[in-house]
């Protein structure tokens, strides 16, 4: 009778099955990083911040890639289930965009000196994040579900044109950056964490998109108001960033140690990953519960 | 085209009608720049070298004010809806808003300049340039927000929402705008000026061609 | 309820009209040509992030007095560490030799050594010195593993301070 | 003398919801040219969201409608040329003048009327003597006369009129009447709610009831029953 006929979300552990397998993943890989690949030249163990890092960039921008194409989707083609997954991956392409932040911050503190760097592709990264999560404010602030669905299309649309800015930045602003890294640059030592990595965070990404879409659709199926619902925990994290302001050691041309770094960037992206997917399955929880819940209600 | 200059007349129509609160705004924008300089202390070196970026954030904070109010008149009546009943072409009612709005920012910006000399003791003999500056990043402010004020006039909170959404998007033109003003100001030793000028023109045509686009689904039930 | 009523679909566009088509395609080649000129054309090279001694030289008085960022890469044998202080006093160079010297009063990073590229911020004071307070270490983009190749190749360095390579600039 | 076009309106199923609420469920309906409708019911039975959705000022959520044969979701702009809608909300800039306002629909209609011929129009619906004065400072009924002038500058062969009546004057009613009847002589559709039954039991020739965005009595104006018969009949069927 409403809009439930042309909403059908999927069921199913898939979802789950995705992101254990990404889950799998990142601990092999993240364990072939931390203990078993070589140490790096100049960098020294700092340099295992990347095989976090550079994954999660990676996917962030194929989250808000995919955000973008279910906008043109939803925008021209139709489709609720377009609607769900512009919302299941905006989300988490936040969530992936804050987190490249924070292991950003952290990476640079040993490497450049300073936590924050008003670098080019930092920035438009930040810039990116607020860009999205101002969609998903949108999102929560509009009850009309075809208003909000048109409105937070044609915003991502114009958003994500910041998103190649972010890409070509450090070719435009010659910047302090490096440059981007690809396993042409990489020595082939780094490559097989890396990519195990890359997967997994993939999967993990993948698995988070369809569980939350899936909650997004089974709202959308009770078209009920958005109610506020609680975004991720904040986490104990800046406690722990305070305490890690490295002394200035004597210059040896290489970072010593920098172990703490290193754990920091890998807690912070855990403590996220693992809030964030629990987060998305309590709110699918609680979105199932109260479609049973007026299921029932409606079939009395 | 003739629906294109019937909304333009309207919106400038309008504009001087509720000029009263132009004004305001550029009161507004004027005490922000008085505000700023308390903000960096009065070491005069350091207020002119940071002009340009103030002009730029004055002119910013009361785009969110101007453009909210261009839509103010539309929605108390439902007047837009009742122009898209006739009907009138919802993207030659988006142009003439943007350029009425575009038009007003830039006065609004040439308005402030003087402010900017006399506070911050920065000026320029280059007035075309700076006045072009100001053309192109107005421009810029202009177009999205247009789009974004025409969303957000319909919406609960949208005294937040809308600077919520539009400040990011419009970070590469504050950028490119404060960069190109500053070096007209303090000199251009690397002849670069020209650079976040033509940066700055390819955003306004990315945005006034995108969200022209993007409009007539915004206001369209 | 009647069995031939449908739900009306969800957002999907009205139909466009020919002209409305025509804009929609006009606009969108406007988007991605700017969006090109932006991301693969010109204009980005000569917005610099940072300065190399030879374009310091050459601007002159105009480089005197305002905040400015340099960038090269550390001479070797110019590094000095007065007693006084936490000060840094060095020599920045970029590939067609001009050289700059720094004072810099920023903490170094543990990175920091001759060879490295860096980037320094701060200004150029009428003796030619520049005074710095805040000084940054440009990683290269290459990462090695121990056994790849032990040496320093100083022309790969100077890669990643590429703002300030010439070729960039010129032809 | 019309039948071989399109009904003026047709509509299958119509439904539109604010939120959780259907404000109209359900609504078929089937509406000959040259027709004057009366929709009546209570308040927030629907009959605003009804015309509003006719009018594509609103979309539905269910259901299809034409409107003198083009579809209000797909063929908006046709529907858009054919009718007018007098709306709730006046619809005008407070800021502008009267004149300027019918200046305003004038240019986007593309009509060459000057502003000799809009003050005179303006004359004809008792608003002769504030041509320049800004909305602003117009009572309620003095606005509605500005709404229903602008609106009968629409060359629509549909007219939606959401409670012509509200807020005017003796003088103003007398002036409704003799749009009313100018309208049917030029052949044109009138759908206009009212709560003025006795005045639509003899302007109108059809009526219809809302009751709770639903359908619940349709037939000739005459007939139409009291408001408490229809009621009644709504609760038996629930």
């Amino acid at each position: 009778m409403s809009l439930d006929d042309r909403v059908r979300p999927s069921s199913g552990p898939l979802p789950y099955a995705l992101g254990a397998f990404g889950v799998a993943l990142l601990l092999a890989g993240s364990y072939w990083g931390l203990f078993r690949a070589p140490r790096e030249t100049f960098m020294g163990d700092v340099q295992r911040i990347m095989y976090i890092h550079v994954p999660t960039a990676w996917n962030a921008m194929l989250a808000l890639t995919f955000a973008f194409g279910c906008a043109l989707l939803s925008l021209w083609r139709g489709g609720w289930k377009w609607d769900a997954r512009l919302e299941g991956a905006l989300e988490v392409g936040v969530v992936l965009s804050a987190l490249l932040c924070m292991q950003g911050s952290i990476w640079a503190k040993p490497t450049w000196g300073v936590w924050w760097d008003w670098d080019p592709r930092l920035t438009t990264t930040a810039v990116l994040v607020f860009a999205f999560a101002g969609i998903l404010a949108l999102r929560r602030l509009v009850d009309d579900p075809v208003r909000r669905a048109t409105w937070s299309a044609v915003a991502t649309i114009i958003a994500f044109v910041d998103v190649p800015i972010v890409y070509f930045s450090v070719k435009w602003w010659n910047s302090l950056h490096q440059l981007q890294s690809s396993p042409a640059t990489v020595s082939s030592a780094f490559h097989l964490p890396l990519r195990v990595n890359a997967f997994g965070i993939l999967f993990l990404m993948c698995g988070l998109i369809a569980l939350r879409s899936r909650g997004a659709a089974l709202r959308l199926r009770g078209e009920l108001a958005p109610p506020p619902v609680s975004v991720v925990s904040p986490l104990g994290t800046a406690a722990a960033l305070m305490a890690l302001q490295a002394p200035a050691a004597e210059m040896t041309g290489q970072i010593r140690g920098g172990w703490e770094f290193v754990w920091a960037a890998y807690a912070v992206s855990a403590a996220i990953l693992i809030g964030y997917s629990v987060s998305v399955h309590l709110r699918y929880r609680q979105e199932r519960a109260r479609q049973v819940r007026e299921g029932t209600e409606a079939g009395a | 085209m003739s629906e294109l200059m019937a909304a333009v007349r309207k919106d400038l129509l309008l504009q001087w009608r509720t000029r009263a609160q132009a004004v305001a705004v550029f009161v507004f924008g004027a005490s922000a720049l008085l505000l700023f300089s308390f903000a960096s202390g009065p070491a005069a070196e350091l207020l002119r070298s940071q002009a340009g970026g103030f002009l730029w954030l004055g002119l910013m904070l009361c785009s969110t004010l101007a453009l909210a109010d261009s839509f103010q008149s539309e929605t108390e009546q439902h007047a837009l809806e009742a122009l898209l009943l006739l009907p009138a072409s919802a993207r030659a009612l988006y142009y003439g808003k943007a350029l009425a709005n575009w038009l007003q920012l830039a006065l609004l910006g040439v308005a402030l300049v003087p402010m900017m000399v006399v506070l911050y003791d920065a000026g320029t003999t280059n007035v075309v340039a700076l006045v072009g500056v100001i053309l192109l990043g107005s421009a810029g402010l202009s177009a999205p927000g247009t789009l974004y004020a025409g969303m957000t006039a319909q919406t609960r909170a949208r005294q937040t929402l809308l600077p919520l959404l539009l400040f990011p998007l419009v970070v590469p033109v504050l950028v490119s705008a404060v960069k190109a003003t500053s070096l007209v100001l303090s000199g251009d030793p690397m002849g670069q000026a020209g650079g976040w000028a033509s940066l700055l023109l390819a955003f306004d045509a990315i945005y006034w061609s995108l969200c022209g686009l993007l409009f007539p689904k915004v206001v369209e039930e | 309820m009647s069995d031939t009523v449908q739900d009306v679909s969800p957002p999907a566009g009205t139909r466009a009209n020919r002209r409305g088509r025509w804009f929609a395609i006009g606009a969108v080649a406007v988007a991605a040509v700017s969006l090109g000129v932006i991301t693969a054309g010109g204009i980005g090279k000569n917005l610099v992030y940072y300065w190399g001694p030879t374009e310091l030289h050459a601007a002159g008085d105009k480089a005197v007095g305002a905040t400015i960022r340099l960038g090269g890469l550390v001479a070797p044998g110019s590094l000095k560490r007065p007693a006084a202080g936490s000060g840094l006093e060095f020599d920045v160079i970029d590939r067609p030799g001009a050289r700059v010297h720094v004072r810099s009063t920023g903490v170094p990073p543990q990175m920091f050594r001759e060879n490295i590229g860096v980037v320094v911020e701060g200004t150029m004071n009428r003796a030619g010195h520049f005074d710095s307070n805040r000084l940054m270490v440009s990683h290269s983009n290459e990462y090695r593993a121990p056994g790849d190749d032990p040496r320093v190749d100083v022309k790969a360095l100077m890669k990643t301070t590429s703002g300030l390579e010439p070729e960039t600039k010129k032809p | 003398m019309v039948d071989s076009l399109p009904p003026a309106v047709e509509t299958l199923g119509l439904g539109r919801r604010f939120g959780r609420r259907w404000a109209l469920a359900d609504v078929t309906l089937r509406v000959p040219r040259g027709v004057r409708v009366m929709v009546t019911g209570r308040n927030g039975s629907g009959k605003s969201t009804l015309l509003r959705v006719l009018a594509t000022a609103l979309r539905p959520d269910r259901g299809s409608a034409r409107v003198a044969g083009h579809d209000v979701l797909t063929q908006r702009e046709s529907v858009r040329r054919e009718s007018a809608l007098l709306g709730h909300s006046s619809g005008l800039y407070e800021a502008l003048s009267a004149l300027e306002n019918l200046q305003v629909a004038a240019r986007f209609l593309g009509t060459d009327e000057g502003p000799a011929a809009l003050r005179e129009r303006l004359g004809e619906y008792g608003l002769g003597a504030r041509t320049e004065d800004p909305v602003s400072t117009f009572s309620a009924g003095m606005r509605k006369r500005l709404s229903l002038a602008r609106t009968m500058m629409q060359p629509a062969s549909v007219v939606f009129l959401d409670e012509p009546y509200g807020e005017l004057d003796v003088e103003g009613f007398a002036l409704v009447d003799g749009l009313l009847q100018r309208l049917r002589a030029e052949g044109r559709t009138v759908l206009m709610s009212t709560h003025l039954l006795e005045r639509g039991r003899e302007l109108c020739d059809d009526a219809l009831a809302l009751e709770q965005g639903r359908l619940v009595w349709t037939g000739k104006a005459a007939d139409l029953p009291m408001p408490g018969a229809w009621s009644e009949r709504q609760r038996g069927v629930a």
